[in-house]
C-alpha cells in the first residue's frame, strides 16, 4: 500500500499530495465552512467527504483511500462531549486510537493518518490542521506513485 | 558421458541462468519454503520436501490481468496484456512436474486455447529436481509418478553424491544447458542407473494406496453417504485448492477506476461457500457436502472421464496443510472401503 | 488426555443413546499422531473411532455455526480455550446455549505440531508428560524436550485449564493457572523496529498470503453470517491478489476481531504459509489493554471494547 | 454549476470544470448559472431535469449546509425525489479558501467527480411521520424562561417551567433598576413571575433539576429531579411565620452573600412561589437533629422533614433552554486584590447594596465597615476582553450597567464622586448612547480611558491606580468603594447540561446556536431551542426578544400534529445480518431492536434473529454501521457504497 518510496529514484517534481478529509457534518464540516466564510486560506490538497458523524467513518474507508493512492487521510469530528449525536465521537476515538497504532505497526507513516477534533466554530483550526497535515505529507513524499501498481 | 552439475556450482548455475532468464526458485521465508521470483541465488534452497506453493502459480497465476480497458470519447479501447519474458522455474519436484501436464490438457485441448497460460508455458523452462527421500505425506506412486519421474521437466536434476546428474529433456532444456554449459561437467555416470535408483525409491504412503477402479466406482457414488460423513469437518477454506498443483478453477472480475479498468481472472475455490452462489441468491451447492463432493469427484471422476487421468499427482500438500485432514488419501481410502451398493439414506 | 478416552467413549455413547444429543463433535485419528481431526458422531457405534491425545488442538465449537438452522442438540467436546470460543459465539448471539451440550475437557496444554515435527518429522507414537519435560516417543526412539517450548502459544498463557462452564466434565478438574504471563514481547520487539523494516516485514508476510481464508474460517470471532469479504457490493475487498488487497484483507480482519479475539491462535496455526496473524491480533489486544483497560483474559466481554467508551479514554486527537 | 456571482467563478475556472465533468460516465448535461439559488437558477435546474429526463442532479455551489434543502425542493418541483440530489461544495471548501485558479480548479473537478460518483448511488428516500407531544419544557426560570413559558402558554400549549432555585426570577430579580429607562427591575419582572405562576397552562417546578433527557424532537422523555423542599407546597400558605421564628442563619445567596437569611427561607420577599424551602445544610434539625421550631409554628402543618427528592418522568415535544449565566470570578486578578478586599465588589453586589429590599435596605453602605462611600470607582472589562486572565469576548452589558450604576449613585448621593475606568464605551442599543451621554453630562460621572493597573488599600480607603490614556498620565484615585464590571460567563454546569440533552456548546461553554445569523435560537438538536444569556452574554431586551423567538419556534413545531422524520436513517440488510447485536450499544437513541424473522432454508422454515431500526428514534448518525462487520447495517444517504465511491472518485 503506502510504501515509503524514499530512494526509489522516482521523481516527485510537480507532485502535490492528495489528502482525503472525512468531516462530520455538524462540527468539522461546519468548521471547514466557517474557514470558507471567513476566507481563511489553506492548502488545496484536501478533499472533504461529508459524513453525518465521525462515528460513521469505517476504518476500511481510510484504508481504501490509501489503497487507491491517497497520500494522507484526515478524520475530523466534534470535540469529545460535543457530538451532535452525543456519543458518536467517543467510539471514533476508541476505534481510531487503535487504527492509528495498527497502521504504524504495519509500517505506515503515522503522520499520513490523523484524527482531529474540530468544532463548527474552529474555522481557523480547520485551516491550521489542513496546513499542518499537508506540510507533513509533502515532506514525506508520495504514498504510492503508481496508484494502480498492483492489480491494475 | 553424462552432464553433472557439481553441488558447489549450483549458485553459479542459477546466476548464469539469470543472465538470460528471470528465476523462480524455492526460497525459505519465515519457516516455509515458497516458490517465488528471486534475484539472489544465495537465497535458493534445495533441502525441502516440496515447496508449500506449487509451480502452477507461475503459469496460471492467482490473479491474471487479462486486458485493460479505457473509455475515451464515448468509445471503449481494449488493450490485451501479454506475458513476455523468459523464465526458469527451478527445483520442481516430479509430482509437480506431472501436475503441469494435467493442467496443460485443460487449457490446451479442445476448441479454445488458453493463450495466457500457453504463453507462460512456452516461455518458461522448468528445471525438475528428483526426490532423494520421499516424505510421509508423499503418494506420487499412487498415480504412477516416481521420485525420479522427469515428465514435465525441460531439464531434470538428479541429486547424486556431491552434485546433480543432469538430464536434458527438451529444446528449452537444451537451451538452458547451453546457457550454463561452462558449469556442467561431463562425467562417466550412467544416467539410466541413476534414474532407476530414484524410480525405485520407496514412497511408503503411495506404495500402499491404490486408486485402481476408484473412478469407475465413483460413477455410482454421487449420492453415497460417504460425502455426508466426510464433509462436516471441512472449514470451507481454500487451502487445498490453492496449494493443489492441479486445481485450476477461476472467476473473472473487473476492477474499474473511473473510466478505465482491468479484467482480472482470479483463482476461485469450489470449497468457498459463494463459489456457485448465483446473483439471485440461489446456490446449487448449498452445503459443504456438495462442495466437498465436487472437489473429489472432479479429481477422481469427472476429469478422468474427460482426459483419462486422475487430477492428482500425490504431492501431499493437502495432507500437510489441510487443518482438518480432509485429504485425497483419506477420501481414496474411504471410497475403496465403501460398498458400492450403498445408496444415500438421508436423501 | 489420552487416559480420558475410555471415559469419553462411554459418555458420548450414552449421550447419543439416550438422545441427550443428536450428534456429537469430537476427534478421530488423522493421518498421523500429531494431527487428530474433527469427528462427527451420529450413532453410539461411532465411539470406537474416537481419539484423544494432546495434539487435539482444533476448536470444535466453531462447527456449531453449521447447525444454526435446525433444532438438534449438538454435543461438543470443549477444552478451556474452546469454551472461550463458544462463549464468543454465545456473546455474539450466534449460538443458543440450549442447543449445545458441552462436555468439558480439562487440559494442561496442547502440543504444537509444527514444533514437534521439527524435531520428530515422522513416526511419533506418543507424547509423555513428565513435569516440566516431555518425552516424544517414536518409532526411532525417544526425545526428551522442555514441555513449555513445544506447547501451542495459547497454552502458555491459558487462563482456563478447565472450561469455564460445561454440562458434564470429563475426569477431574486440573490445577489452573497460566504457565506464563500474557507475553507481548514479540509485539513490542516489532514496535521497536524502524518503520521501514516493519514495512518490509509485513510486506513479505502479506505477499505470501493466498487469501485462502482459512484464518477467517477457523476463527471463532469471525462468525458473521455473510463475511464482508464475500459480498460483491460494496466491494470491501477486490478479488484480485495484490499487496494492497492483501493488506486491506489483513487490516480488516484484524480490526474486525479487535477486542473480540479470544486469543486462541487458531488463525496462525492453520495458516498454510506461516503468516504471523497473532502478531496483529496481539498488537490490538495489547493496545486495548493499555488504552481501555480490558485485558485479553476478560474477552469475550459483555460489551465489546469497541462498542463502549469512557469519557476519560485517552485522547490524542486535539 | 453556480458562479455565485464572482464568489466561485473568479477562482474556479468553471469552463474547464465543465469540460472535465461532461466526460464523466453518467453525466449527460452540465450547465452554469450566475446564481443557482436564485429563482431563474432554480428554474434552469427544473427545465434541465425535464428536458434531459435526468434522474440524478449534482449542484456545484455553496455548502450543502447552506442550500441543500433549497435544491432538494427544486428537484422535487421537477418531480424528482429530493434525495437524488448531491451538492459539491466548491465555494466554502474551494473558491473561498484557495486563491489561485490553478489550485481551485482541479480541486473543484475532484469534488464534482466525487459528488457524481455518490449521486449515482443515491436512492429515492421517503419520509415517515411521528406524532408531536404538544408540551414544552422550559429549563431556567429567569426572565428568558419566564418569557418563553408565557409566550408558549399563551399560544395555547402546556409548559413545564423548571427552575433550580427555590424561586423563579433569576438574575433580573436581583437587579435594582434597568437601563436605559431606569425602571425598577422588580416592578416590571414580578408581574411576569406572578403571571407565570398563575397561568393555567404553566406548571412551575422550582427547586428542581433536569436529571436525564432521552428521545427526540416531538417526543422527548425527560426525568426531572424535584429536590426535597422539606415544605409541602400544596399546604403552605407562605405566611412567613416559619422563617421569622427560625433560629439558624446563613448568608443569603440572593444578596450575593452580603446579607443573611434563615435556614427555612424564601430568597426575597417577592419570591414565586411564595413557599419557603429548608436549606438542610444550615438547618439545626438536619445538622444537629433537634430544633423543629418551624414545624411547630407552622399553622398549616406544611413542614415535612421526611420529604425526599422526587423523580418525575415527563414527555415533551420541545425544550427551551434558558439557564442564564454566572459572573466571572475576579479573584484571578491579583492586581485587584484577588477578591480579598471587601470593598472591591462586583456590579451585581452593587445592585443588591442599592436595592430597597437588599441587605442594606437600599442605603449604599460599603461592606467592610458600613460607611457611606464618598468616592466610588467603577472598573469595566474585568474578565471580558482579556484573553490573558479572562475571556476574549465582550460581555455586552457592562458598559450600560456601569453607566446606570454611576447614575444611580449620583442620583442617590449627589455628593459622591463616580469614576469609571473603561477601555471603550459600547452603546449599540436603542436609547443607549443617549443614556451614556446623560451619565457623563447630566450626572457628571468621570470617565477615564484606561486599564486599572492596581488596587491597594491605604488607611480605610482603596487606591485605584490606573492610566488615563487620553491625557497620557498615571492617575491614582482614593476610593471608598470599587465596583468591578465582571464578565458574564457560562454557568459552570452548562457543558454537562448540554451533554445531557445532547446539543453543542462553544469553547466558553455558551450554548451553540444552529446558525449564528439565520438560526439564532435553534440548537443543532431538533426540538431544542435557546433563550437568553446561556447562548452568549446579552441584556434584558435581547434576552426577552430571543425568548419570544424561541417560543415562536416551539409554537411552530406544535402547530403540526405530526413531524416528518429524517429519511436518512440506518437500515438493516436482513439477509446479511447475523443478529450479533454489536450495533446496539453504539446507538445513542436506543433505536436498534432485535426481531425474529422466518425464512426458507431448503425445505424447512427456520427462524433467526436480526437487527431492526426504529426509524422514529434513529437520527442517522451511522455509528451502528461501523460496528457492523458484515456491512448489514447501512445508513441511507451515506451508504458504504456511496462513501467508498466518493473515496475512489477522489483518488482517481
Amino acid at each position: 500500500m503506502s510504501v515509503e518510496r524514499a530512494g526509489t529514484g522516482v521523481s516527485t517534481a510537480g507532485w502535490e499530495p492528495k489528502i482525503i478529509g472525512f468531516c462530520c457534518n455538524w462540527c468539522s464540516y461546519a468548521g471547514a465552512d466557517l474557514a470558507g466564510t471567513s476566507r481563511i486560506p489553506y492548502p488545496c490538497n484536501i478533499r472533504i467527504i461529508r459524513v453525518p458523524c465521525s462515528g460513521r467513518v469505517n476504518p476500511q474507508f481510510v484504508l481504501r483511500a490509501f489503497q487507491r493512492g491517497a497520500d494522507g487521510v484526515l478524520v475530523a469530528g466534534c470535540h469529545p462531549g460535543d457530538c451532535h449525536y452525543s456519543t458518536g465521537n467517543y467510539f471514533t476515538r476508541r476505534r481510531f486510537l487503535l487504527v492509528k497504532r495498527l497502521l504504524e505497526y504495519l509500517g505506515i507513516e503515522p503522520r499520513r493518518f490523523q484524527v482531529r477534533w474540530i468544532s463548527g466554530s474552529e474555522g481557523q483550526k480547520f485551516a491550521d490542521v489542513v496546513a499542518e497535515i499537508t506540510e507533513q505529507v509533502k515532506a514525506l513524499g508520495p504514498a504510492k506513485m503508481d496508484k494502480m501498481r498492483d492489480v491494475m | 558421458m553424462t552432464k553433472v552439475l557439481p553441488q558447489g556450482k549450483l549458485k553459479d548455475f542459477l546466476k548464469d541462468t539469470m543472465d538470460k532468464y528471470s528465476l523462480v526458485a524455492p526460497v525459505r521465508e519465515d519457516g516455509v519454503v515458497v516458490l517465488k521470483p528471486t534475484a539472489d541465488p544465495e537465497a535458493v534452497v534445495t533441502d525441502y520436501l516440496n515447496t508449500v506453493t506449487s509451480p502452477k502459480d507461475f503459469f496460471f497465476p492467482q490473479t491474471e490481468r487479462m486486458f485493460r480497458f479505457q473509455k475515451t470519447e464515448g468509445k471503449i479501447r481494449v488493450e490485451e496484456t501479454t506475458w513476455q519474458g523468459k523464465r526458469v522455474i527451478f527445483g520442481v519436484r516430479p509430482c509437480d512436474l506431472g501436475s503441469l501436464e494435467l493442467i496443460d490438457r485443460v487449457f490446451q485441448e479442445g476448441e479454445y486455447e488458453e493463450t495466457y497460460y500457453l504463453a507462460r508455458r512456452e516461455n518458461t523452462t522448468v528445471v525438475g529436481l528428483a526426490c532423494s527421500s520421499p516424505g510421509p505425506t508423499c503418494f506420487c506412486t499412487t498415480f504412477g509418478i516416481t521420485p525420479g519421474s522427469p515428465e514435465g521437466a525441460d531439464l531434470m536434476l538428479y541429486p547424486d553424491g556431491e552434485g546433480f546428474v543432469v538430464e536434458v529433456l527438451t529444446e528449452k532444456g537444451e537451451a538452458l544447458a547451453q546457457q550454463t554449459e561452462t558449469l556442467l561437467e561431463d562425467q562417466d555416470v550412467d544416467l539410466a542407473e541413476v534414474k532407476g535408483r530414484f524410480e525405485g525409491l520407496k514412497v511408503p504412503l503411495g506404495d500402499h494406496l491404490s486408486v485402481d477402479g476408484v473412478a469407475a466406482k465413483l460413477d455410482g457414488m454421487f449420492e453415497h453417504p460417504v460425502w455426508a460423513e466426510l464433509s462436516p469437518r471441512c472449514l470451507g477454506c481454500g487451502i487445498c485448492t490453492y496449494l493443489c498443483p492441479t486445481c485450476h478453477c477461476f472467476g473473472m472480475t473487473d476492477e474499474v477506476r473511473g473510466d478505465q479498468g482491468v479484467r482480472l481472472r482470479c483463482w476461485d475455490s469450489c470449497q468457498f461457500s459463494d463459489f456457485t452462489r448465483m446473483a439471485g441468491g440461489h446456490n446449487p451447492r448449498p452445503t459443504k457436502k456438495e462442495r466437498v463432493r465436487q472437489r473429489f469427484m472432479h479429481k477422481l471422476n469427472y476429469y478422468v472421464h474427460r482426459f483419462g487421468r486422475y487430477l492428482c499427482t500425490g504431492c501431499g500438500r493437502c495432507l500437510e496443510k489441510c487443518p482438518v485432514g480432509l485429504t485425497m488419501v483419506h477420501v481414496i481410502e474411504k471410497v475403496n472401503d465403501s460398498g458400492t451398493r450403498e445408496v444415500a439414506v438421508n436423501e | 488426555m489420552k487416559e480420558k478416552l475410555s471415559e469419553l467413549k462411554e459418555t458420548v455413547a450414552r449421550l447419543l443413546k439416550d438422545r441427550t444429543v443428536d450428534f456429537f463433535i469430537a476427534y478421530q485419528a488423522g493421518h498421523s499422531q500429531v494431527e487428530p481431526i474433527p469427528f462427527f458422531l451420529t450413532t453410539a457405534e461411532h465411539v470406537e473411532n474416537l481419539f484423544l491425545n494432546n495434539f487435539c488442538a482444533h476448536n470444535l465449537s466453531k462447527y456449531l455455526l453449521d447447525y444454526l438452522a435446525g433444532d438438534e442438540v449438538v454435543g461438543v467436546l470443549a477444552k478451556g480455550c474452546d469454551l472461550r470460543a463458544l462463549k464468543r459465539l454465545l456473546t455474539d448471539h450466534r449460538v443458543e446455549r440450549g442447543r449445545v451440550f458441552v462436555v468439558g475437557l480439562p487440559c494442561i496444554g496442547i502440543y504444537d505440531r509444527k514444533k514437534v515435527q521439527e524435531v520428530y518429522p515422522a513416526g511419533l507414537v506418543e507424547v509423555v508428560e513428565e513435569g516440566e519435560e516431555v518425552i516424544l516417543r517414536g518409532e526411532t526412539g525417544d526425545k526428551r524436550v522442555p514441555r513449555k517450548e513445544y506447547l501451542l502459544p495459547r497454552c502458555l498463557t491459558c487462563p482456563d485449564h478447565n472450561p469455564e462452564f460445561y454440562d458434564l466434565l470429563l475426569g477431574e478438574k486440573v490445577a489452573n493457572g497460566p504457565l506464563a504471563e500474557e507475553d507481548y514481547s514479540d509485539v513490542r520487539a516489532l514496535e521497536e523496529w524502524a518503520p521501514g523494516e516493519r514495512r518490509r516485514y509485513w510486506t513479505r508476510q502479506f505477499e505470501r498470503c493466498l487469501r485462502c481464508y482459512a484464518c477467517r474460517n477457523v476463527c471463532p470471532a469471525c462468525n458473521c453470517r455473510v463475511c464482508c469479504f464475500d459480498v460483491a457490493e460494496p466491494r470491501w475487498l477486490g478479488k484480485g491478489t495484490s499487496l494492497d488487497e492483501q493488506e486491506m484483507f489483513h487490516f480488516t480482519r484484524a480490526m474486525h476481531v479487535a477486542g473480540r479475539c479470544t486469543g486462541c491462535g487458531e488463525c496462525e496455526r492453520v495458516c498454510p504459509v506461516n503468516i504471523p496473524l497473532m502478531k496483529l491480533n496481539k498488537k490490538l489486544a495489547k493496545d486495548i489493554g493499555a488504552l481501555f483497560h480490558v485485558p485479553q483474559a476478560e474477552i469475550p466481554t459483555e460489551v465489546e471494547p469497541l462498542g463502549q467508551f469512557r469519557l476519560g479514554d485517552p485522547d490524542e486527537f486535539n | 454549476m453556480c458562479w455565485c456571482g464572482s464568489n466561485i467563478a473568479s477562482t474556479v475556472d468553471l469552463d474547464r470544470v465543465q469540460k472535465a465533468v461532461e466526460k464523466l460516465t453518467n453525466v449527460v448535461h452540465v450547465e452554469q448559472n450566475k446564481y443557482t439559488c436564485s429563482e431563474p437558477g432554480q428554474a434552469q435546474i427544473v427545465a434541465g431535469i425535464r428536458e434531459h429526463n435526468l434522474d440524478r442532479v449534482v449542484v456545484a455551489a455553496c455548502s450543502p449546509r447552506m442550500h441543500e434543502k433549497t435544491f432538494q425542493r427544486t428537484v422535487a418541483k421537477a418531480g424528482l425525489n429530493p434525495y437524488l440530489l448531491e451538492i459539491a461544495n466548491i465555494r466554502e471548501h474551494c473558491s473561498w479558501v484557495h486563491t489561485s485558479v490553478e489550485e481551485a480548479t482541479p480541486k473543484a473537478i475532484d469534488l464534482l467527480r466525487a459528488a457524481v460518483a455518490k449521486v449515482i448511488r443515491n436512492t429515492p428516500l421517503t419520509t415517515s411521520t411521528i406524532p408531536v407531544e404538544k408540551r414544552a419544557l422550559v429549563i431556567g426560570g429567569g426572565i428568558a424562561g419566564i418569557q418563553a413559558a408565557l409566550d408558549i402558554a399563551d399560544a395555547g400549549h402546556q409548559v413545564v417551567l423548571v427552575e433550580k432555585e427555590p424561586t423563579i426570577g433569576g438574575r433580573m430579580a436581583q437587579l435594582d433598576k434597568t437601563f436605559p429607562t431606569l425602571d425598577c427591575s422588580a416592578c416590571i419582572l414580578t408581574p411576569k413571575m406572578v403571571d407565570a405562576a398563575q397561568h393555567p397552562k404553566i406548571r412551575l417546578l422550582t427547586y428542581a433539576e433536569i436529571e436525564e433527557v432521552g428521545g427526540y424532537i416531538g417526543n422527548f422523555e425527560v426525568t426531572i429531579r424535584k429536590k426535597a423542599r422539606s415544605v409541602n407546597e400544596d399546604v403552605c400558605t407562605g405566611c412567613g411565620i416559619c422563617w421569622s421564628k427560625c433560629p439558624s442563619k446563613a448568608p443569603n445567596e440572593f444578596d450575593c452573600g452580603l446579607g443573611e437569611r434563615k435556614a427555612i427561607y424564601i430568597p426575597f420577599p417577592q419570591a414565586v412561589p411564595n413557599k419557603p424551602v429548608i436549606d438542610r445544610e444550615n438547618c439545626r434539625y438536619f445538622t444537629k437533629g433537634k430544633c423543629g421550631v418551624c414545624k411547630k409554628v407552622c399553622p398549616a402543618g406544611a413542614v415535612d422533614f421526611e420529604q425526599e427528592d422526587e423523580l418525575l418522568r415527563e414527555r415533551f415535544g420541545a425544550i427551551v433552554v434558558a439557564t442564564g449565566y454566572e459572573l466571572f470570578d475576579h479573584s484571578v486578578y491579583g492586581e485587584y486584590g484577588y477578591g480579598k478586599y471587601p470593598d472591591v465588589i462586583t456590579g451585581l453586589e452593587f445592585e443588591r447594596l442599592i436595592n430597597a429590599s437588599g441587605p442594606t435596605g437600599g442605603k449604599l453602605k460599603r461592606p467592610s465597615d458600613g460607611k457611606i462611600p464618598k468616592t466610588v470607582v467603577f472598573v469595566k472589562c474585568v474578565g471580558s476582553r482579556d484573553e490573558a486572565k479572562g475571556f476574549p469576548y465582550c460581555s455586552r452589558t457592562c458598559c450600560m450597567y456601569t453607566a446606570k450604576q454611576a447614575i444611580l449613585l449620583r442620583e442617590k448621593m449627589p455628593e459622591a464622586e463616580a469614576y469609571v475606568f473603561y477601555m471603550d464605551v459600547r452603546t449599540p442599543g436603542k436609547g443607549y448612547e443617549e443614556f451614556y451621554t446623560r451619565a457623563t453630562e447630566e450626572f457628571g460621572v468621570n470617565y477615564l480611558r484606561g486599564r486599572v493597573a492596581r488596587i491597594y488599600p491605604k488607611g480605610d480607603q482603596l487606591v485605584v491606580r490606573g492610566e488615563d490614556t487620553l491625557v497620557g498620565a498615571q492617575v491614582e484615585i482614593e476610593a471608598d468603594l470599587v465596583v468591578l464590571a465582571t464578565a458574564m460567563v457560562a454557568r459552570r454546569d452548562a457543558a454537562e447540561l448540554a451533554q445531557r440533552i445532547g446539543f453543542s456548546y462553544d469553547q466558553y461553554h455558551f450554548f451553540t446556536e444552529a446558525h449564528p445569523k439565520l438560526r439564532p435560537v435553534e440548537t443543532n438538536t431538533a426540538g431544542v431551542f435557546l433563550a437568553g444569556a446561556c447562548q452568549g452574554p446579552k441584556d434584558i431586551p435581547d434576552t426577552v426578544a430571543q425568548a419570544s423567538a424561541a417560543a415562536v419556534k416551539v409554537a411552530m413545531l406544535f402547530s403540526r400534529d405530526e413531524l416528518e422524520t429524517n429519511p436518512m436513517v440506518a437500515t438493516v440488510d436482513e439477509g446479511t445480518c447475523s443478529g450479533c447485536e454489536w450495533c446496539k450499544p453504539t446507538c445513542p437513541y436506543g433505536a436498534i431492536d432485535i426481531k425474529t424473522i422466518e425464512e426458507r432454508v431448503g425445505k424447512r422454515t427456520v427462524s433467526r434473529r436480526v437487527a431492526t431500526v426504529n426509524t422514529g428514534l434513529c437520527q442517522g448518525c451511522g455509528a451502528c454501521t461501523v460496528a457492523c462487520r458484515s456491512g448489514a447495517m447501512n445508513l441511507k444517504g451515506f451508504t458504504n457504497e456511496q462513501i467508498l465511491a466518493e473515496v475512489e472518485a477522489i483518488c482517481l
